[in-house]
């Protein structure tokens, strides 16, 4: 039986992993929500962002949080591009199947270019910080984990700011919620649709950033990332942020608290089996809307 | 394009029959003198890992060319087939090859529960289970190292013990050609069927298929079994024939996805079209490791022909080839028997209807 | 049921056999109530119009009785048999064949393998059986040439017209032998000359023994095919009866006109 | 119609040629034997993929040793010549290249891959075309339970001996002073595992119990709560099966949670040169073993120290060496048998001769048991006063071992 303060220290690793989840998984679903996509390659701009964050260090010693001011306007313009040139050229009515394979096929060229620029070494930014941390009610928790959790909130904050409160926000939900309805309202739905995406990009960029500072990444590293959070976003209800972001710590935690016992291969395994029990009991996700019934 | 079904709308004139035929049976020949024309055992080799890609798309085409449903987890089963197969041997101690079909089987029962989670959504779910699969196989291969070796593979005895390393790649060269040739077999057979008909008809439209009373949930299922069972008939035949099995290589996305670049490439709505691609992919794989060997590059060269595949023709090279010879045929032809002249006119009036359609199509994307 | 089988029997005027019949049907998106416990009969036999402004839970009606999707709450029966939650295909099964707002075809397949596509084996064997058999492909050959189309079978569906693709789908609704037809706007988009055909084809169906359901907004048609009209407003009926009557019903006007 | 099946007819004849130029492209480098014709050596190696920084660590190690001993005249007067091929770190490319090398390009020997997960394979391919198969890096335990016949490894030790050396340190301690309980953390990896549970199992018979025992898989990258379980568990010593990064991972990890062993042993991680750097110069008191060091005094390292540095601007680490031995156990076995070809009685001599004879290499002399597992053992180094340096054995130590070790 594991003692108590390993069982908080593990609780509090779950809640910094799983807020680095729910950013991420925000970022698929807002893909999801405004063209039907399940962007493979998410994961894989993530890896992308990180390595930019690690050789902008490695260069320039420049802190890696600094390169967030390139790397989010810059993923965002990639997502309005990738939404506009790319996924519009796709037939409506395989839109779903072949996007997959689309976004499959980037996530390959941005990992075979990633090997082939930085190969596949294994890389770490070494900070100053890198292995200090402080003591929180009795657990120790890392300064650059604490750093990346703050991000990843701060992040999600803004975002559920933006989509709440701003007229943006609004035509983007009015979007997600009912593309021809929304159009019916004069909303430009394949602009938002465009921002949609580079909003979801730019998710990546500070997930890749807040990765970067406290783990190891390699061009192949984003294959781990996308099955969690494709069974994130399904069992919080495709479509829906809330829903991801409940799923995302729910499970971060609970693959924390599993490690206590289990493996850690096995701990892993408990994002396949929610994503199985809920594709088998409750389709539509267990904290989604509607939209998921289709899908 | 037209398939076999399409017979069914003319009337045949044998000479066309024959044609087929002959090659037909120029194709069979070729493949089978193939080994004995070999120089060496490798070639052979190259041979058997083209084959084995030929089973390995035909096998996916059963889901992604009749349903339209893409598959990226296909590695799943033939991983699953593999290891099943393997482990029959070693730990049941069945014959090799009875424990080829009993891991098939296996894999045919296990496939009911997943594709019943994965085809009771349509669309996204599905490929998120199919990928899924192959990931949490992944680990639990990995980590159940008692009884599946984990990282420290497994090893299948050969099947043939006494037989010299050449000897062995020929006859596995038969076995697969042999399973490519039931694996084409029954997918000609489900494609002219009633059954067919009706996949075909819930990849052009579920919903519409549904309410003309196509049980689409069940067909899909048993399609999806289908698929599965014969990619894991391919992953339990690889296994016998290369001994060694490690959860990393038989748990592999990039090995799923090529799967479907081959079908999709070749094209997935002809019976031939995975074969071609896999012949194409396949060497392709082959001249760019010797050429590009020591640098990533293939996965960008994969991933730009996957792109171009699904964004410039997504029915694969065996239509577009065919879209080309057939306007290079128009403007030269004077004998274009099958073009009769109520089809002209319904050409003419096609061409009337375009503006309507357009503007019902744009209708139907909002 | 086929074309061959002569007129339909005779049932008096004033006790209709029941068709479809829903009970308190209701069915919402998200905080929309598209249907409200809407309770209708349609009668077997006959023509029958179902009429509404736009949004009043006409398709969503189709669409909950036909099974393509799954009311909150209520029941749907036809000719007495209960078919609430009954997936699509069972419903097409028991003798209910629809077509779409938007027309909907196989857009790849050809003219005939759309008909083809609707043939509804009932064995095992019949499933594997080879598709197209010369008595299925003369019986579609024979709708085809009913509908006027039969010299474009071979031609994809997604080349012909949009009312070509009407007379299509129809037919291949035909194809699957149904009892009740239901149609979802079926003279949306066509011109005057193909509504007239499609009027005359309703009526040599229903006098052949079919049953029809018609959505439809152009009141002419509605008025000079139907025997029985429903007229909905936000999600349930508000009147009903027979054309002459639903013409001067002040609630119907009321719905139409904003009165 | 007629146009379809013409399509059919063109894709057949299309298959027809690809297969045949595949199988027509083939160009054996000859195997007849004359003194002009350069001795071919036939390797995969992963270039690419999971395993290719240490495939590239081979590669180099090859290349210095085919560069000296032409230098030195060649192999029984014949120049000698590498064909290296990338397997991308796959087991079915390693296969399949071997067959080339030995079927299609008839290389006169071949020389094995990286990793215990590609040495397997391939050497079944060697064993079963009767080829002699040294190999640089299949120091796991199943490698030398498959029974094969012709494969040697070119190393001093096997994963499981490597700490040989500390675990009789650690047991002829008094027992008052030693470490009592001790923490395990291995990669899933054949190699990295069998270090560990080497040591694991002869700390265990010598009564010191076993606390933690987590195994994680190759791709993980945070260790934060693998670190939190040892850490709990508040062993005495942390040994880590590790390979290069999940090594500096997990000691960061551990140092992020103020864990504070008396004894830490790490395989692999320490001895790279930029270990120190990357775990922010904390590395004080950290054991690793080592097969190699390049100020071994045995002659061939001398030399191969110098012209190694010369060519490619650094020294020489483990990796590079182990192929150069490779290298220098082939060469041996050529000279004593005199020949140098596929010929099954060539190969055979080749095997019978490493059976029974030692050879002097640059990790010291090896001989090998009959199933081909090296019979020495690896010194063991200690970050001490900022650099790593070898205090076990007695015989070779540079300097005392340091116990308890200081804090990091």
């Amino acid at each position: 039986m594991p003692s108590a303060s390993l069982v908080f220290q593990s609780v509090v690793l779950g809640v910094l992993l799983g807020g680095l989840y729910a950013l991420l998984a925000a970022g698929l679903t807002l893909y999801f929500g405004v063209m039907r996509v399940v962007m493979i390659a998410h994961s894989a701009f993530l890896i992308l962002a990180a390595y930019l964050a690690w050789y902008a260090h490695r260069e320039t010693g420049i802190d890696p949080l600094l390169t967030l001011f390139v790397t989010v306007p810059l993923f965002f313009a990639a997502g309005v591009a990738m939404q506009r040139l790319l996924l519009t050229r796709l037939r409506p009515a395989t839109l779903t199947m072949m996007s997959v394979l689309l976004t499959f096929s980037v996530a390959l060229v941005i990992e075979g270019l990633l090997g082939y620029v930085f190969s596949g070494t294994q890389r770490r930014i070494r900070l100053g910080y890198s292995s200090s941390s402080i003591e929180f009610f009795g657990a120790r928790v890392a300064v650059v984990k604490l750093i990346a959790f703050g991000m990843a909130a701060l992040a999600l904050l803004g975002l559920y700011v933006l989509m709440k409160h701003s007229r943006f926000g609004q035509a983007l939900r009015a979007t997600i919620q009912h593309r021809e309805a929304a159009q019916l309202l004069g909303i430009d739905t394949d602009r938002i649709a465009g921002y949609g995406f580079g909003l979801g990009l730019a998710t990546a960029a500070v997930g890749g950033t807040a990765l970067s500072l406290d783990t190891t990444i390699y061009p192949s590293l984003h294959w781990h990332w996308i099955g969690p959070l494709m069974a994130i976003i399904v069992v919080g209800g495709l479509g829906s942020v809330p829903g991801a972001a409940i799923a995302a710590m729910t499970l971060g935690m609970l693959q924390s608290l599993l490690q206590l016992e289990l493996s850690t291969t096995w701990a892993q395994t408990v994002f396949y089996v929610a994503l199985f029990v809920t594709l088998a009991v409750r389709p539509q996700g267990f904290f989604g809307g509607r939209l998921a019934q289709r899908f | 394009m037209r398939r076999d079904s399409d017979t069914l709308s003319s009337v045949p004139f044998p000479r066309r029959g024959l044609l087929h035929l002959g090659v037909l049976l120029a194709a069979v020949a070729v493949a089978v003198s193939f080994p004995s024309m070999a120089p060496s055992p490798y070639e052979i080799t190259v041979g058997i890992a083209i084959l084995n890609y030929a089973v390995l798309s035909t096998s996916w085409n059963f889901v992604g060319g009749f349903t339209g449903y893409i598959s990226l987890g296909h590695g799943a089963f033939a991983g699953l087939g593999a290891y099943g197969t393997g482990l029959l041997v070693v730990e049941a101690e069945l014959p090799p090859f009875v424990a080829l079909f009993v891991a098939g089987a296996l894999v045919a029962v296990l496939a009911v529960p997943v594709g019943y989670a994965a085809l009771r959504v349509r669309g996204a779910s599905f490929v998120i289970v199919s990928i899924a699969l192959v990931l949490v196989l992944l680990l639990v291969f990995q980590s159940w190292a008692s009884f599946t070796g984990g990282s420290r593979g497994l090893v299948v005895p050969r099947p043939f013990p006494g037989m010299l390393r050449a000897e062995h790649h020929r006859t596995f060269y038969f076995l697969f050609l042999a399973l490519l040739a039931t694996a084409l077999l029954v997918w000609w057979a489900i494609d002219r069927s009633r059954f067919g008909m009706g996949l075909k008809a819930i990849r052009e439209d579920e919903d519409k298929a549904q309410s003309l009373g196509t049980p689409t949930y069940t067909y899909k299922l048993v399609v999806f079994v289908v698929s599965a069972a014969f990619t894991a008939l391919a992953g339990g035949l690889y296994a016998l024939w290369f001994g060694d099995l490690d959860p990393v290589f038989q748990f592999s996305i990039l090995s799923g996805s090529y799967m479907v670049l081959m079908a999709l490439l070749g094209g997935v709505r002809h019976l031939y079209g995975p074969l071609l691609g896999a012949v194409a992919v396949g060497y392709a794989l082959e001249y760019a490791k010797v050429e590009y060997g020591d640098t990533p590059l293939h996965l960008v060269v994969a991933g730009l022909l996957l792109g171009v595949v699904v964004t410039f023709m997504p029915d694969g090279v065996i239509p577009a080839v065919g879209a080309l010879l057939g306007r290079f045929r128009d403007s030269g032809g004077t004998s274009i028997r099958e073009v009769t002249a109520a089809e002209l006119r319904g050409r003419r009036e096609q061409s009337e209807g375009t503006e309507v359609r357009d503007g019902e199509r744009s209708g139907r994307s909002a | 049921m086929s074309e061959a089988e002569g007129a339909p029997e005779v049932v008096p005027d004033h006790e209709p056999e029941p068709s479809l019949a829903t009970t308190g049907l209701t069915k919402a998106f998200g905080g929309v109530t598209a249907l409200d416990s809407a309770t209708v009969t349609f009668h077997h036999g006959k023509v029958n119009a179902l009429i509404g402004p736009n949004g009043s839970g006409k398709t969503t009606f189709f669409n909950c009785v036909t099974g393509m999707i799954r009311p909150d709450a209520g029941r749907v029966a036809y000719r007495g048999r209960d078919l609430t939650g009954r997936p699509s295909h069972r419903i097409a099964r028991a003798g209910i064949g629809r077509s779409f707002q938007l027309c909907r075809v196989f857009p790849r397949m050809t003219v005939l393998d759309n008909l083809l596509a609707a043939v509804r084996p009932r064995s095992l064997a019949g499933q594997l059986a080879r598709a197209g058999g010369r008595e299925e492909t003369e019986r579609a050959r024979g709708w085809l040439a009913r509908m006027g189309i039969e010299h474009l079978e071979r031609a994809e569906a997604r080349q012909l017209s949009w009312g070509q693709q009407k007379l299509l789908e129809l037919a291949g609704v035909l194809m699957s032998e149904p009892e009740l037809i239901l149609l979802d706007e079926p003279a949306g988009g066509v011109n005057p000359a193909l509504i007239d055909r499609i009027c005359d084809l309703v009526r040599e169906l229903n006098a052949e023994g079919r049953t029809f359901l018609i959505v439809e907004h152009n009141m002419d048609m509605v008025m000079s095919l139907s025997d029985h009209v429903v007229v909905f407003d936000c999600g349930r009926p508000i009147a009903q009866g027979p054309p002459s009557l639903i013409q001067s019903d002040e609630r119907v006007l009321g719905a139409y006109l904003g009165v | 119609m007629i146009r379809t099946h013409r399509l059919q007819g063109g894709i057949a004849a299309a298959t027809l040629a690809l297969v045949l130029t595949a199988s027509g492209c083939s160009s054996g480098s000859g195997s007849q034997e004359s003194s002009d014709d350069p001795i071919v050596i036939g390797v995969s190696l992963p270039l690419t993929g999971d395993f290719s920084e240490p495939g590239k660590g081979v590669e180099r190690g090859y290349k210095a040793w085919a560069k000296i001993i032409n230098a030195q005249g060649g192999l029984l007067g014949r120049k000698v010549e590498l064909k290296i091929l990338d397997d991308q770190s796959n087991a079915d490319r390693v296969v399949s290249d071997y067959e080339q090398l030995i079927g299609r390009d008839e290389v006169d020997l071949v020389f094995g891959p990286f990793s215990t997960r590609l040495v397997v394979p391939s050497a079944r391919v060697a064993e079963e075309y009767g080829m002699l198969f040294v190999e640089p890096a299949g120091a796991a335990p199943e490698v030398f339970t498959q029974g094969f016949e012709n494969l040697f490894y070119a190393a001093p030790a096997v994963a499981d001996d490597h700490y040989n050396h500390l675990a009789e340190y650690i047991l002829a301690m008094p027992e008052s002073e030693r470490p009592r309980t001790v923490a395990y953390a291995a990669m899933d990896d054949p190699f990295a595992q069998g270090t560990a549970y080497g040591l694991k199992d002869k700390l265990e018979k010598g009564g010191i119990r076993t606390v933690a025992d987590e195994v994680y898989p190759p791709n993980t990258t945070d260790f934060g709560n693998i670190a939190a379980k040892i850490a709990d568990s508040g062993a005495d010593m942390v040994v880590g099966g590790t390979q290069y990064q999940d090594g500096v991972n997990l000691i960061v990890a551990l140092q992020q949670l103020d864990y504070q062993p008396k004894m830490a042993a790490f395989s692999t991680a320490p001895t790279e040169p930029e270990f120190a750097k990357a775990i922010g110069n904390k590395t004080e008191g950290i054991l690793a073993p080592t097969g190699y060091t390049q100020k071994a005094d045995y002659p061939s390292n001398k030399e191969f120290v110098e012209k190694y540095t010369e060519q490619f601007g650094e020294a020489p680490e483990e990796d590079e060496a182990n192929a150069y031995t490779t290298g220098q156990v082939v060469a041996a076995a050529v000279e004593a048998a005199e020949c140098a070809s596929q010929d099954p009685d060539c190969q055979g001599k080749l095997v019978e001769w490493l059976r029974g004879n030692t050879v002097q290499t640059v990790v010291g002399p090896l001989k090998w048991d009959d199933k081909g597992r090296p019979q020495s053992a690896h010194m063991i180094q200690q970050w001490v006063d900022g650099e790593i340096q070898i205090v076990l054995p007695e015989a070779q130590q540079e300097t005392g071992p340091v116990y308890p070790k200081p804090k990091w």
